[in-house]
């Protein structure tokens, strides 16, 4: 099997007559035979539809039936509406609200999906103008064989050069494209079709995570799986704020690059300072060490207004749209880059560097448009450095004394804390404040998310965020932490290593706390989690802002996460992938584990692998403070993998959960792959998509979902140690559905022996089988054989 | 404090929206009325204190003088097993939610659906979300909450209310019950 | 100038080495050299990015600010939210009301635009199988010069076969996802940019439609921009109930084309009536004229519980939610033939027509899956023809006996009056046939847009539609009307004849009734301005549901509009262009008066065409019952060339407005191309989206905004006498803002000179020139001399 | 018929409501108080007959008694005129909207901005919407509507009410002004 590149074969041809034309010294430059070539044949599904996957999601959806949670009563997406949905009345198009709410679930992961594919897509066009076509994709030189696992399972084919995953993302458009059509009033009208249009979009988010990764680990020189990636700094207390201060917000690195380019090229590194907020941030630290990370998205307000930032480099995705308000309020010009957020700033892409940056200083100009990252990098450093001597951080931060005077505004209205989110005690804080004690203010700096609506809430114009951040200034100075930088995609021989224990159970699941900052009470709980689970051998991985939440904690040492645990992937490490888009080497991993370890067939082979993950791969995610549209879709390319999700309790707001009945023994059958029979395997996973009250509750529930039908009774042993455990430490008492969990005597750990057998005793409980499990029944061995 | 508003200011419900308790005698009522009350109590019961009982005293005593068995989502169910009491399930709340709105399902103990389902405790917001699930999606099943503020999406619910005037409310209700 | 073809052209190798690779017998088929050569150079915008037009838009937005109008004071799109945005308050994003209001608006536009552009993508895909890629585009046989004049203005490629189009849907679907990506939390921040990508939208959106309409054309044999297309059945009444009767619903052809084909070959036509709802209606009759339409959108239910139909097919797009529940309530087997909308179906697909035809008229199921148009087309009509002769039209419409016992129940709540959109009396009218008296509900059933809204909200569970189309009966049976069946685009010829009349202003304008029948008032009013503005010497052009609004109405001599007028692209002409696709040929004329008349440069030069459609061709659109997010995007691609859209009183949920401000004079300047000077062009056209409360009130808003600043004083004349006329006749007395309108004394219409001039004296009125207008500087002359 | 909710159940609003007009005095305060009132008639005004009255005229004596300039929308002008009434401008609802949302704009008369902004006799969501404009874009005015039904986006607004009682509270508004 041969397989065409694009690469140097130039076909020349001096004289061509056809009937048609007659053309002379035409050359032909085609695709090059790769001498590499990919012996795998093609699977049943590369480039699936809208439809292909249909009847692998509505297995799946059998078992976890949306539970819907409307977050809104009507319909108001057309202009027959709004349409009162309760009661059982349809909308003026028939629609139930059933069907209106996995439509809106669906609306949500094609936002994000396309969030996804678009920013890939504007990286991949850079990274080829910039580095051509040709430019190999190396995500771990030669520890990773399987390159892209999204690519090779959904498209089927194996790229090879930067320029191959044109067709990648021509695929993802289109099927966006049709996707986000269904959410149109009149088209689909079943509940379930939609959640299996919604899995379809996860998927192809993380096709369109993929490539953005990759693109960029390979053409950036981005740490290439490296376990040992270097360590960066973290916080607001890690900024020399003598030295002249540039902030960079968003997903899309390369303006930040030139930034960086432009001041080592010049021997500049150590005259300024070149900070971030969000995933541009995480990406920035993979280019170099020496930036800094301040925070996850929350922390915008915070840096921003603390006045530090002299110059603010806005790309795309997680910015506060009120950016330049709050720019302009410390004077520090805001340079926009991409044409997703122009900010309403005028085009100065043509201008020249000189003008812009004498417009910026002489403040002719609060903030411009340049969508030439290379151009940003000039500008951007130039205008910094001139501007910095004479800014002197037009802090907005009032001090104690004003704070207080602030405070006596106050008239106890409580509409600040009916506008929290996390309904937070504002308003005692700040009545404690007009009455000299800001303790209170300084405890609500830890679980504030940073939204700012307890401010726009109050009628008397206190600036409630303000002074929550002002009287935790001394925590601000102490935030001074460590990152592991992310080091991209998993290796093979990672993959080989983990994949037995991991499947036979040694190892008791991966657990990959990924996604944003909606958190219910502060960063702290992630690092918590995170810790917790690495201490118990779990393989932790981290992404995004929960990746930086992660890193912002000390133990009783004085170590972050990242210092005590390592960065490989194996039983007690902390793997950092990166940014959001390096979500995608999570689900790779799952993927690879299918088709390195266990040998499966990968190529355009999805059901097979996803097959595979679902009964045997214990991954759980954790989007404690999933807040977007891509945290929906992310999720949701989980879920199509069989991998569950966690989230916090804002994730209710998702509209829906995927919830399994353990109660109800008729839903857990599997086919025995060995006989063909339907057997019961148990409620594992038992939830696919599942929003947790409180941290101690998320973290029984995640040692739960790891899981599988096909552990082995070691495996099975360990797993139940660690959940009930957990249950007992976090909950209290045994967990009451333990007798289904336990499938043969061996399965019970032996240090629980007792209480366990008691629990079975009670319950009536009897063995059965350990199935070698399928949802497919054309994996039955017995079928294939016959 | 408007009374009949959303505790969260842009939690704004739609068309159909909770009944006010006015008077515990109401909330009495409703529960008497019951055939098959269940109350759901939240990690909330812990942290509240009402004129220095804590909550889940005030909803122990409850329980036990309605003989509602209790769910206990959450990290709540220790303190719950401190107090000697046992709950009929620990469960999450989504868990608990989902099934009440699965009209085949019999209950804990397996013998009938519920016909109120009590809530108290939750994050505002997630109760918020899990109430209108089964606004919309247990269409046989009355909600209460009583908590401290208006849940819109409940059945009936207190009013936003000052902790004293809640606690009163509690304890009336708990009174009236022990008749 | 050569261009590449898709072709035969066919380049054997029988033996390469390279340094690379060494192979033999090398095929490689390239696209050929055409004969045709494409002269026009390219011009400044091919492909447009999100921001190659922004100051195109901005221009535009300058003068037309949005008037916001929020239809929730929420917003609801992330987890945390959701936020109250009353006030001025910001989000938790930071958002403001009015970016949330813009951000919706592309959100609907990026729905519509996705709709069309994935509805072209299938049907093109499905016509390049069927017909292959080397299938020649053919929209007008000779008469045609310009066969894509958006894909040329907007691609700057000049497509020759179907295979072509592959390219330009690709680019749209970038757009696309680039587009959505934006409505992401923490995207753009300004509500002005979000309009400019609305704007976009809109542009991509007439691509995609222009490219399904001429696949469909090309490939189906539709009428080829035919003045004379045949005339079809249109209307409840003339359907044959005693034959098999089939029904399709939704906008893709050719599971219809299918149905009509097996009828064909068998010669079964007159043995079964093939009926049709929406655009697949409007479409099949352009396949063939023996089809009959029943309506819009809006008969779905009336016609469904009519038990009429056997047979149901849906394809996709403005098909009701419900439709199956409805199908199953009189017995009618649905078949659902698009991955969009599976209605939760069993996938049939790979079945034999036998099994499944067997299994619908046992009844085994009553519903299906078939994602092959062809094998539809064998099963639809084979089960209908087994399944009429037993099914017996099992009609859900209450008996008049049943209607009073039904409303009897009523309890005069008024709840059912409260869901109606229209707001309509129906609880007097229930009341009234308690009492034995049905006029009142007859009356109702010409106002209702047949949403059922009145029945979800019902205590008493009365159908209150079906009592309404019950006591409709006789009406229902009298609707008997002819349409013209979609002819497709313009031709060059008809541009070249009305061009000049048309810009110096003889014909006042061309009005485009387009879009859905989410009417105030019915169908009828769109009948009445139709005929109106014929009447009048505009040129009316016709699409969609208002297509066939249009031809549901008589006049005094028992004619239909259709019949009335003819249907050329002349004065006084009604125009049927076809399906909402179709629209694309509106805008498409508009292009060619600026290319072919004017002879403006065509290829990737959207700014100057659009500049000279603005301000010289007096074209309006109307969406009196627009309704989807398709009409939301169809308006935006019309307002970005600078044609003004009208909407019916619903259109204001479209968020907001984009008007002018006739009062403030420093609005209206342009550069006068001849000397570069800026100077006062008048408030025309005053606005860009206006929704009218009356029909009175925008038939008068019509002519207005067909005035344009090029008017000559003869043109302006003539509009300005329609324009005072129909003020006059339906709104009462002089317009008080003739003042603004007239620019010199040869401006005034003869007939009503002293009542004119009356007014100017008042108003202080002094005479100004007529500009040779245009927004761009670029297009001064003098400037580019020097 | 609940007296406080949007007349078309679903046009929910948000946390911003209309206070009542309960009785007519309210209305009277309201538009005595007023500096610069105007009133926006929509072609509903034709439509409506109270008691035998036709609306249009009440409006007609409502704004010669308050000296109220009217702008007059949709089709509506020709019954003005026919009763010897000027409005102050003929004008399409969404742009005497727009206008109000522009504190530049210094009225019809081009002396001052309006302070009180009538309306009457919309399409029920038409006006809903328009008001919601106001609502949120036009802080410095106050608006109100003389319907019988309950519009949420206003300033101040009559509950749905009957004819009977609507007819009422008009002429009690009328009469209070002639004072
Ligand atoms: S769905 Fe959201 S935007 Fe729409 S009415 Fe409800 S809260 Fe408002
Ligand atoms: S999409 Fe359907 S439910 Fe939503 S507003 Fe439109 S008609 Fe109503
Ligand atoms: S900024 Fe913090 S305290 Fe204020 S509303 Fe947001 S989360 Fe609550
Ligand atoms: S909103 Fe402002 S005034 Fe009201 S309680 Fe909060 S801080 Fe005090
Ligand atoms: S984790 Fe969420 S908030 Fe953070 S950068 Fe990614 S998408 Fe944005
Ligand atoms: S997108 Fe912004 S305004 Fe909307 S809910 Fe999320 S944070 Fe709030
Ligand atoms: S079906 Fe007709 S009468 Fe009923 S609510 Fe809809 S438009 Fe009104
Ligand atoms: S909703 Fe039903 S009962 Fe109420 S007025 Fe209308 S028809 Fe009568």
């Amino acid at each position: 099997m041969v397989e065409l590149r694009r690469d140097s074969v130039n076909v020349k041809i001096k004289e061509l007559n056809s009937d048609i034309a007659h053309f002379r010294d035409l050359s032909i430059t085609i695709g090059a035979i790769t001498k590499e070539t990919w012996v795998e044949p093609m699977g049943p599904t590369p480039y699936p539809s809208l439809t292909t996957l249909r009847s692998w999601d509505l297995k799946l959806l059998e078992r976890y039936k949306p539970f819907y949670l409307p977050f809104c009563d009507l319909c108001c997406m057309c202009t027959y509406g709004k349409c009162d949905l309760t009661g059982n009345k349809l909308g003026a198009c028939g629609i139930s609200m059933a069907a209106q709410q996995s439509r809106t679930v669906l609306l949500a992961a094609c936002i994000g999906a396309s969030t996804h594919t678009a920013h890939a897509r504007d990286l991949l066009t850079h990274l080829i103008e910039r580095y051509g076509e040709d430019h190999p994709i190396n995500v771990g030189e030669l520890n990773v064989d399987i390159e892209a696992p999204l690519t090779r399972l959904v498209c089927g084919i194996k790229p090879v050069n930067l320029g191959d995953f044109e067709e990648v993302l021509d695929y993802c458009e289109k099927q966006l494209t049709q996707l986000l059509s269904v959410t149109h009033t009149g088209q689909e009208g079943n509940n379930l079709d939609f959640e299996s249009k919604v899995f379809h979009a996860g998927m192809i988010d993380h096709v369109g995570m993929e490539v953005a990764d990759i693109a960029q680990i390979s053409a950036l020189g981005f740490p290439k799986s490296d376990p040992e990636a270097s360590l960066a700094d973290l916080g607001l207390g890690t900024v020399d704020i003598k030295k002249p201060v540039i902030l960079v917000i968003g997903h899309n690195v390369p303006p930040a690059t030139e930034i960086i380019d432009y001041l080592k090229t010049r021997d500049l590194m150590s005259e300024a300072e070149v900070t971030g907020i969000c995933c541009t941030a995480l990406d920035m630290t993979r280019y170099s060490a020496k930036a800094k990370i301040i925070g996850p998205i929350s922390w915008q307000l915070r840096y921003v207004r603390s006045g530090v930032p002299d110059v603010i480099v806005i790309d795309e995705q997680c910015i506060r749209a009120d950016i330049l308000q709050e720019a302009q309020h410390i004077h520090a010009p805001l340079i926009a880059t991409s044409g997703k957020n122009c900010c309403g700033l005028p085009d100065r892409t043509h201008d020249v560097p000189d003008e812009i940056v004498a417009d910026f200083v002489s403040g002719k100009i609060t903030g411009a448009l340049i969508l030439d990252p290379v151009k940003v990098g000039e500008v951007a450093v130039r205008t910094a450095l001139a501007i910095a001597p004479k800014r002197e951080k037009h802090k907005l931060l009032p001090t104690h004394d004003e704070l207080i005077k602030l405070a006596k505004k106050c008239t106890g209205c409580v509409l600040c804390r009916r506008a929290c989110p996390n309904d937070l005690p504002i308003s005692y804080a700040v009545k404690a404040a007009a009455q000299g004690n800001i303790s209170g203010l300084d405890e609500l700096y830890d679980d504030c998310v940073g939204c700012g609506r307890c401010e726009s809430a109050c009628p008397q114009k206190i600036p409630v965020h303000s002074i929550i951040v002002a009287a935790a200034e001394k925590k601000t100075r102490d935030e001074s932490y460590r990152i592991r930088t992310g080091r991209g995609a998993i290796q093979d021989i990672e993959i080989r290593k983990v994949g037995g224990p991991l499947v036979l159970g040694e190892i008791p699941g991966i657990v990959a706390f990924v996604g944003c900052a909606n958190f219910p009470k502060g960063s702290r709980e992630v690092a918590e989690m995170c810790m917790e689970f690495a201490k118990r051998r779990y393989i932790v991985c981290t992404s995004g802002c929960s990746a930086i939440s992660a890193g912002m904690y000390r133990n009783e040492e004085g170590k972050t996460a990242y210092e005590i645990y390592p960065g490989s992937f194996e039983a007690g490490g902390i793997v950092n992938v990166g940014s959001c888009v390096s979500n995608a080497h999570i689900s790779g991993a799952a993927i690879k584990i299918a088709s390195i370890f266990a040998r499966r067939p990968l190529r355009g082979n999805y059901e097979e692998i996803a097959d595979y993950v679902y009964n045997r791969v214990g991954a759980v995610g954790v989007a404690w403070g999933a807040m977007s549209q891509k945290a929906a879709s992310i999720a949701a390319g989980f879920w199509r993998l069989g991998i569950p999700v966690v989230v916090g309790p804002h994730g209710t707001k998702y509209r829906r959960m995927l919830l399994g009945r353990s109660d109800k023994e008729q839903d857990w059958y599997v086919y025995d792959a060995r006989t063909g029979e339907k057997v019961y395997g148990g409620p594992v996973p038992e939830h696919l998509f599942f929003a947790a009250e409180t941290k101690e509750e998320a973290m029984v529930m995640v040692a739960k979902l790891t899981m599988r039908p096909n552990d082995t009774s070691k495996g099975r042993a360990i797993k139940l140690t660690n959940y009930i455990d957990l249950h007992k430490r976090l909950i209290g008492g045994m967990p009451h559905d333990v007798h289904l969990l336990v499938r043969k005597q061996a399965d019970i750990p032996l240090t629980m022996k007792e209480d366990i057998e008691k629990i079975l005793k009670e319950m009536e409980w009897t063995e059965h089988e350990i199935p070698d499990p399928t949802l497919l029944s054309r994996m039955i061995r017995k079928s294939k054989e016959a | 404090m408007p009374l009949a508003e959303s505790w969260q200011t842009a939690e704004i419900p739609g068309p159909k929206k909770a009944s006010l308790i006015i008077k515990p005698d109401i909330a009495d009522a409703i529960i008497r009325r019951a055939k098959r009350p269940i109350m759901i109590v939240g990690y909330g019961a812990v942290e509240y204190e009402v004129e220095g009982i804590k909550l889940i005293e005030c909803l122990i005593e409850l329980a036990n003088k309605g003989k509602i068995p209790v769910v206990v989502t959450a990290s709540t169910a220790r303190e719950f097993l401190n107090r000697g009491f046992s709950p009929a399930a620990l469960m999450p709340a989504v868990d608990i939610g989902n099934r009440l709105t699965d009209p085949a399902w019999k209950g804990l103990d397996g013998k009938e659906s519920y016909d109120l389902a009590i809530f108290v405790g939750l994050p505002y917001s997630m109760e918020w979300t899990i109430l209108s699930g089964l606004k919309h999606f247990a269409p046989y099943l009355k909600t209460m909450t009583l908590d401290c503020v208006y849940q819109p999406n409940a059945s009936w619910s207190f009013p936003n209310s000052t902790i004293k005037d809640w606690a009163a409310n509690l304890r009336g209700i708990v009174e009236n019950l022990g008749d």
